[in-house]
């Protein structure tokens, strides 16, 4: 029985991941750029709905005003800090370390103004009841699945239906083709920082309702983004998306076999492990050598 | 306030060797590791045994330590050096986060979250000696090492790796070796740092050496500059010294002192990339795109 | 007249696409054979076969009669094949003159082997390479910085200075003006007089006509033809082909 | 962040400048403060601080000093490697009379260098054992971990009748203090450790923890961690079906726990001290705490204030003797004197300045601690 509730466990969190998973890959598939601040928009969408939340206002404007928050963050890094780096031909490192110093300022900005340390709303959603003998679950796990499926719905309809979302797909494959056919690059980069930056937002909002979340939590939801987007294949949406599910799923059930203390290092040594054995990921394409 | 200026010099000497010896492989040799720290985990914990177990001789325990970074990096580096660019960063990110986790289990070799306590100071000859002129010594040889190398061959086939792998590999280049020389040598010069690092904090433990540390060394040399001699150097004093010179300003209330000092820092990491994405050094008109 | 560097029956498919089915070809020392074709016959990926970038699904290849199968590229080299790109892969941030240094440089260890004499006789070799190919004015310059024709001419050069004896070039005089033709067809010649095997991508004819001892005439990742260039060019079938695709 | 808050800081930082030299004059005492202000663990710097401010306040206040005292702050982010920064300047810039530290790694890492250079350091936030002894000049205002288990077993068993207990640590030398102290104390006590489950200091979700947990069917729950992490695990273990007891030391004893709805029925040791009750000290630390800083004080709060006010003890008496105000006449003075009046009660130091006190078993319920044993 306690495989099943680590699986299930894992699945609730794997969806969490799997969606900012897929706003990191979407990001980093158009644009090219190593987001590496969308820990940052996570933490950020998170506070606000905690403080709506603690406002008083209705959940929806919470998750409204959340998902905002992440877009407005997400386009500010595209047109203030990472299009001027982009314009001097900057650098992986400068990307990542532009990006980074944001991330501090940023969590430290919140630390000052929302406290430091663990904030959470206090949701009876989460609180999980026995619906099997030993086995426990939480509306909060319909939520994230529901929750991440629709986003991936809806998602894939835009990416393959609207002209801007099959804009976006062919720029992740080829940006020279799409200067070719003479559109623009930069609108398009916007767009992948707003989608992407919003997909953070629900799985913000279902943390800070789930395990609670505190300033530093950016820099776990970096990682596991970008290991999942490693994993899935760079550039496959839907292959982050499985590797987010993948990751958190490994870093529950690993528990079956191995001690606690192993979890956090599971989903890293996955990621190792594709990187030796499957370069390439689930989905991408082979590695050109 | 002697001292005071001492131990920063000291730190900022470790991690200019740090940052230089990083540089190396990302500058000379194309290779983007995060993963500095662990190289530097691997030689603290290893130079601060040699102290506590041996004898607190410096120049062993910086042996001791290149010995085991060096080596250790080599049977890390082989198989990870075989994929490129973004993957190698996350095989090193991925290496980062075991090795933290390893560093807190391997107790019986690290002390865990405990640490290693009581590391002897440094002795030649019996004689106490501080840690700066050792770190300065360590310093100047391997910027002499990396500069001698940079002009010789070794430093020409890290550059023709770095801007064309697969012509490197058309003229004869063992690329494989090469590459695996090259990060050998860089945490051979990471696990020194480390020792001196031990040697001179007295104590150690695994969070020195967590993902926040290999990211610093990385900011210290995007900041100072990559591909340049001096610009890592310059990176680690200002990186440094910037927390330091920002705890003087007395102004800010105490409960706050922390996130403006961490703001500060921040905002300017972030700025100084916006406006010198080369680094305060670096050749600005030198585009890195295949970076 | 010896045989430099022979291949027999390479094969290799992408995906389902057989790219390259059982080419044969043999490279004889002091000639210059020309590979010939449309776009997409799978000129570049024989030469990716030869020199060990792609693995081969079947097939043989030897080196004065030793198999280079299956030997990793920079094994290849140092057997005494040297290559260049279309897209050329200078080292760009590198000068000109550290460009074709690292040409004489075989070793990857920290350093080379033979002393100062053998720096010296290095450093020599680059130099007269650089003098050869009319590169040396601009031996101080990156090559990023370098115009059109002298960046092909560094290329040439790194292989000149590379001292190998079978040389695979892929489309190196494309681009060239009138001049600078002439000027690397004078290169060619000379490197055949000493004795290097030569094979030759290359759709401009009059170069092919100019210096092509022999003509090997790919379509589809299979030999149609080989032999005297005036020939290959008189058969109507494969003028039909060559020219077919690029009305 | 209010504004009387802010103003009353203010106040106290000018001090130096702005107070009538007649009442105090030279340069001020420097106390310095090595507590991570930023971070994970940024919550106890601020909780932490606040006590060593009020307490300054009051000894500025009632004119115990002929010097006035400077409050000088260093960020560790509880890393060793900026604690040894931050003390280097504290020792040898500011040349502070006094430092007060929290986190055990930062205490171990800053003890030799305020061993050299003979400044006492006064830890009331860690307790960690091997913080005793680390230095002549290193002391501890607060009973450390193994002592805090040793009073919760009894009551666990005997008034909870607990069989069966599972702990949830974090892997460093606290979180192994307290394992190897159930490990051998619960036997002792008729009851036993069914599970201990190790967590790497920045795990963030512990669903799969729970259920490893509730596989162990334990009666009691020891949690053995500290900072934001506590809260996400307390929050952590509810929300997935566990639902026996939670129990844990005095890290607990912070605001965001205190308020956390899960942590209802937490029961958790700490040094005793009535903050309602008792003593003229503690009457004034409470009302005057509560005013300053508009909540209730924790136990943290009264143990940085004790940690300060005997700095203020100490420098008085030296003062008053005619003699320099420096460790090695602090470190006499305390091992001469033994016994001080604090927060909650007389405090008395051993040989190594480990500070003896009460614990008293407390509860949380409707949001306040309360009182169960001891």
């Amino acid at each position: 029985m306690i495989e099943l509730q680590l699986l299930l466990g894992g699945l609730q969190n794997g969806a969490l991941y799997a969606l900012t998973a897929a706003g990191f890959a979407l990001i980093f598939g158009a644009t090219k750029v190593f987001h590496v601040a969308h820990g940052a928009t996570f933490t950020l969408a998170g506070y606000v709905f905690i403080g709506a939340w603690n406002a008083g206002w209705h959940p929806a404007l919470g998750v409204l005003a959340a998902m905002a928050a992440a877009v407005a963050f997400g386009i500010a890094m595209e047109r203030l800090v990472y299009r001027p780096i982009g314009r001097h031909e900057g650098g992986f490192f400068t990307v990542f370390v532009a990006a980074f110093g944001v991330s501090i300022v940023v969590q430290n900005v919140i630390a000052m103004i929302a406290g430091r340390g663990f904030a959470n709303v206090d949701s009876p959603l989460a609180t999980a009841t026995e619906v099997m003998p030993d086995l426990f679950l939480a509306p909060v796990f319909w939520i994230s699945i529901v929750a991440a499926v629709a986003m991936f719905l809806a998602l894939t309809i835009f990416l393959s239906r609207h002209p801007a979302g099959v804009a976006l797909r062919a720029l992740a494959q080829n940006a020279d083709l799409l200067r070719a056919y003479g559109l623009s690059s930069g609108k398009l980069s916007v767009l992948a920082f707003a989608l992407g930056s919003v997909l953070a937002a629900p799985a913000a909002i279902l943390t800070a309702m789930t395990s609670g979340i505190n300033e530093a939590i950016g820099n776990h939801v970096m990682l596991i983004s970008m290991a999942a987007t490693i994993v899935g294949g760079v550039g496959s949406l839907r292959g982050a998306a499985l590797a987010g599910l993948l990751l958190g799923v490994a870093e529950s059930v690993v528990l079956v076999f191995l001690d606690t203390q192993w979890a956090e290092g599971a989903s890293f040594m996955v990621l190792f492990a594709f990187i030796l054995f499957r370069p390439s990921g689930m989905f991408g394409a082979a590695v050109a050598r | 306030m002697i001292a005071y200026l001492s131990n920063i010099a000291t730190l900022a000497a470790i991690f200019g060797l740090l940052a230089a010896t990083l540089n190396f492989m990302v500058g000379q040799a194309g290779i983007f590791s995060v993963a500095h720290a662990v190289f530097m985990g691997l030689g603290a914990y290893s130079g601060a045994q040699v102290a506590l177990l041996l004898v607190p001789d410096p120049f062993l325990a910086c042996l001791a330590a290149a010995v085991v970074a060096g080596g250790l990096s080599l049977c890390l580096a082989l198989p990870a050096l075989r994929v490129r660019g973004e993957y190698f960063v996350a095989a090193s990110l991925g290496l980062q986060m075991m090795a933290v986790t390893l560093f807190t289990e391997a107790k019986g070799l690290t002390g865990g979250m405990g640490g290693l306590v009581g590391i002897p100071q440094p002795r030649i000859f019996g004689v106490v000696v501080p840690v700066l002129p050792l770190a300065l010594v360590a310093l100047v040889v391997f910027l002499l090492l990396m500069a001698a190398m940079q002009r010789g061959s070794f430093g020409r086939t890290l550059g023709a790796i770095r801007d064309a792998e697969s012509a490197a590999e058309a003229l004869g280049k063992n690329v494989a070796v090469a590459k695996a020389l090259a990060v050998a040598f860089s945490a051979a010069g990471a696990g020194v740092a480390g020792a001196l690092f031990a040697l001179h904090l007295s104590f150690v433990n695994v969070e020195s050496f967590t993902l926040e540390q290999s990211v610093l060394i990385m900011a210290m040399l995007i900041v100072g500059g990559t591909g340049t001699l001096l610009g890592p150097i310059l990176g680690a004093v200002l990186l440094l010294s910037l927390p330091a010179a920002l705890s003087f300003i007395t102004f800010i209330p105490p409960t706050d002192i922390g996130s403006v000092q961490q703001i500060i820092y921040g905002g300017a990491m972030a700025l100084l990339m916006i406006f010198r994405p080369a680094g305060l050094l670096g050749d600005q008109k030198r585009g890195r795109s295949e970076a | 007249m010896s045989i430099a560097l022979t291949c027999q029956g390479l094969a290799r498919s992408f995906g389902g696409v057989q790219a390259v089915k059982g080419v044969s070809l043999s490279l004889p020392a002091g000639q210059v054979t020309a590979l010939v074709g449309p776009n997409g016959a799978g000129k570049t990926t024989v030469f990716n076969l030869i020199t060990g970038n792609l693995r081969a699904d079947a097939g043989q290849a030897s080196l004065h009669g030793k198999p280079i199968m299956g030997l990793k590229p920079w094994q290849v080299a140092r057997a005494g094949v040297a290559r260049s790109f279309q897209d050329l892969r200078l080292f760009q941030h590198m000068t000109v003159r550290d460009n074709v240094l690292a040409a004489t440089e075989p070793s990857g260890w920290f350093w080379q082997p033979g002393g100062a004499a053998s720096r010296a006789a290095r450093l020599a070799r680059a130099e007269a390479a650089m003098e050869a190919a009319g590169i040396a004015g601009v031996a101080d310059a990156r090559a990023v910085d370098l115009a059109y024709a002298e960046r092909k001419f560094l290329s040439m050069a790194r292989i000149l200075a590379a001292e190998a004896n079978v040389w695979l070039l892929d489309e190196p005089a494309s681009g060239l003006d009138l001049s600078s033709r002439t000027r690397f067809q004078d290169l060619l010649k000379a490197a055949r007089a000493q004795g290097v095997a030569i094979c030759l991508i290359e759709h401009n004819l009059d170069v092919v006509m100019a210096l092509a001892d022999r003509i090997a005439f790919l379509d589809r990742g299979e030999v149609l033809a080989e032999g005297e260039p005036q020939a290959i060019m008189r058969d109507p079938k494969l003028a039909a082909i060559y020219f077919g695709d690029r009305k | 962040m209010n504004s009387t808050r802010r103003l009353l800081l203010g106040s106290a930082l000018a001090a130096p400048f702005a107070r009538p030299s007649f009442a105090q004059s030279g340069d001020p005492y420097v106390i310095g403060t090595l507590f991570p202000m930023s971070g994970t663990n940024a919550e106890y710097g601020t909780v932490f601080t606040s006590g060593a401010q009020l307490a300054i306040q009051h000894i500025e206040a009632d004119r115990m000093l002929r010097r006035p005292i400077r409050l000088q702050a260093e960020d560790t982010q509880a890393l060793p490697q900026q604690a040894v920064v931050g003390m280097q300047k504290l020792v040898n810039v500011d040349h502070a009379a006094w430092t007060l530290v929290g986190f055990t790694a930062v205490s171990k890492a800053v003890a030799p260098i305020g061993d050299r250079a003979k400044t006492v350091m006064v830890n009331g936030g860690a307790v960690g054992p091997d913080l005793s002894g680390l230095s002549p000049y290193f002391w501890n205002v607060i009973p450390l971990a193994h002592l805090e288990t040793r009073a919760l077993l009894p009551f666990l068993t005997r008034e909870r009748r607990v069989k069966r207990v599972a702990l949830v640590y974090v892997d460093d030398p606290l979180g192994d203090a307290i394992l190897s102290e159930l490990r051998n104390e619960l036997p002792r006590n008729g009851a036993e450790l069914v599970g201990s489950f190790s967590i790497p200091r920045t795990a963030q979700q512990f669903g799969p923890v729970a259920a490893r947990v509730r596989q162990a069917r334990p009666d009691a729950v020891y949690i053995a961690s500290f900072g934001a992490q506590q809260s996400q695990i307390i929050k952590g273990l509810r929300d997935n079906g566990v639902s026996t007891l939670l129990c844990s030391y005095s890290a607990m004893g912070l605001d965001s726990v205190r308020s956390l709805p899960e942590a209802e029925g937490l029961v958790f040791t700490a040094q005793k001290m009535d903050f309602s009750g008792g003593d003229e000290l503690t009457k004034r630390f409470a009302t005057d705490f509560q005013a300053r800083f508009n909540r209730a004080p924790t136990i943290y709060n009264a143990n940085y204030y004790n940690a300060t006010r005997m700095f203020g003890l100490l420098a008085q008496g030296i003062e008053q003797a005619g003699g320099t105000v420096n460790g090695e006449t602090m470190r006499a003075a305390l091992l001469q004197r033994r016994r001080f009046d604090l927060v909650g009660g007389t405090g008395e130091f051993d040989d190594k300045g480990d500070m003896m006190a009460a614990i008293e078993v407390l509860e949380y319920r409707g949001g306040r601690a309360q009182r169960l044993a001891g």
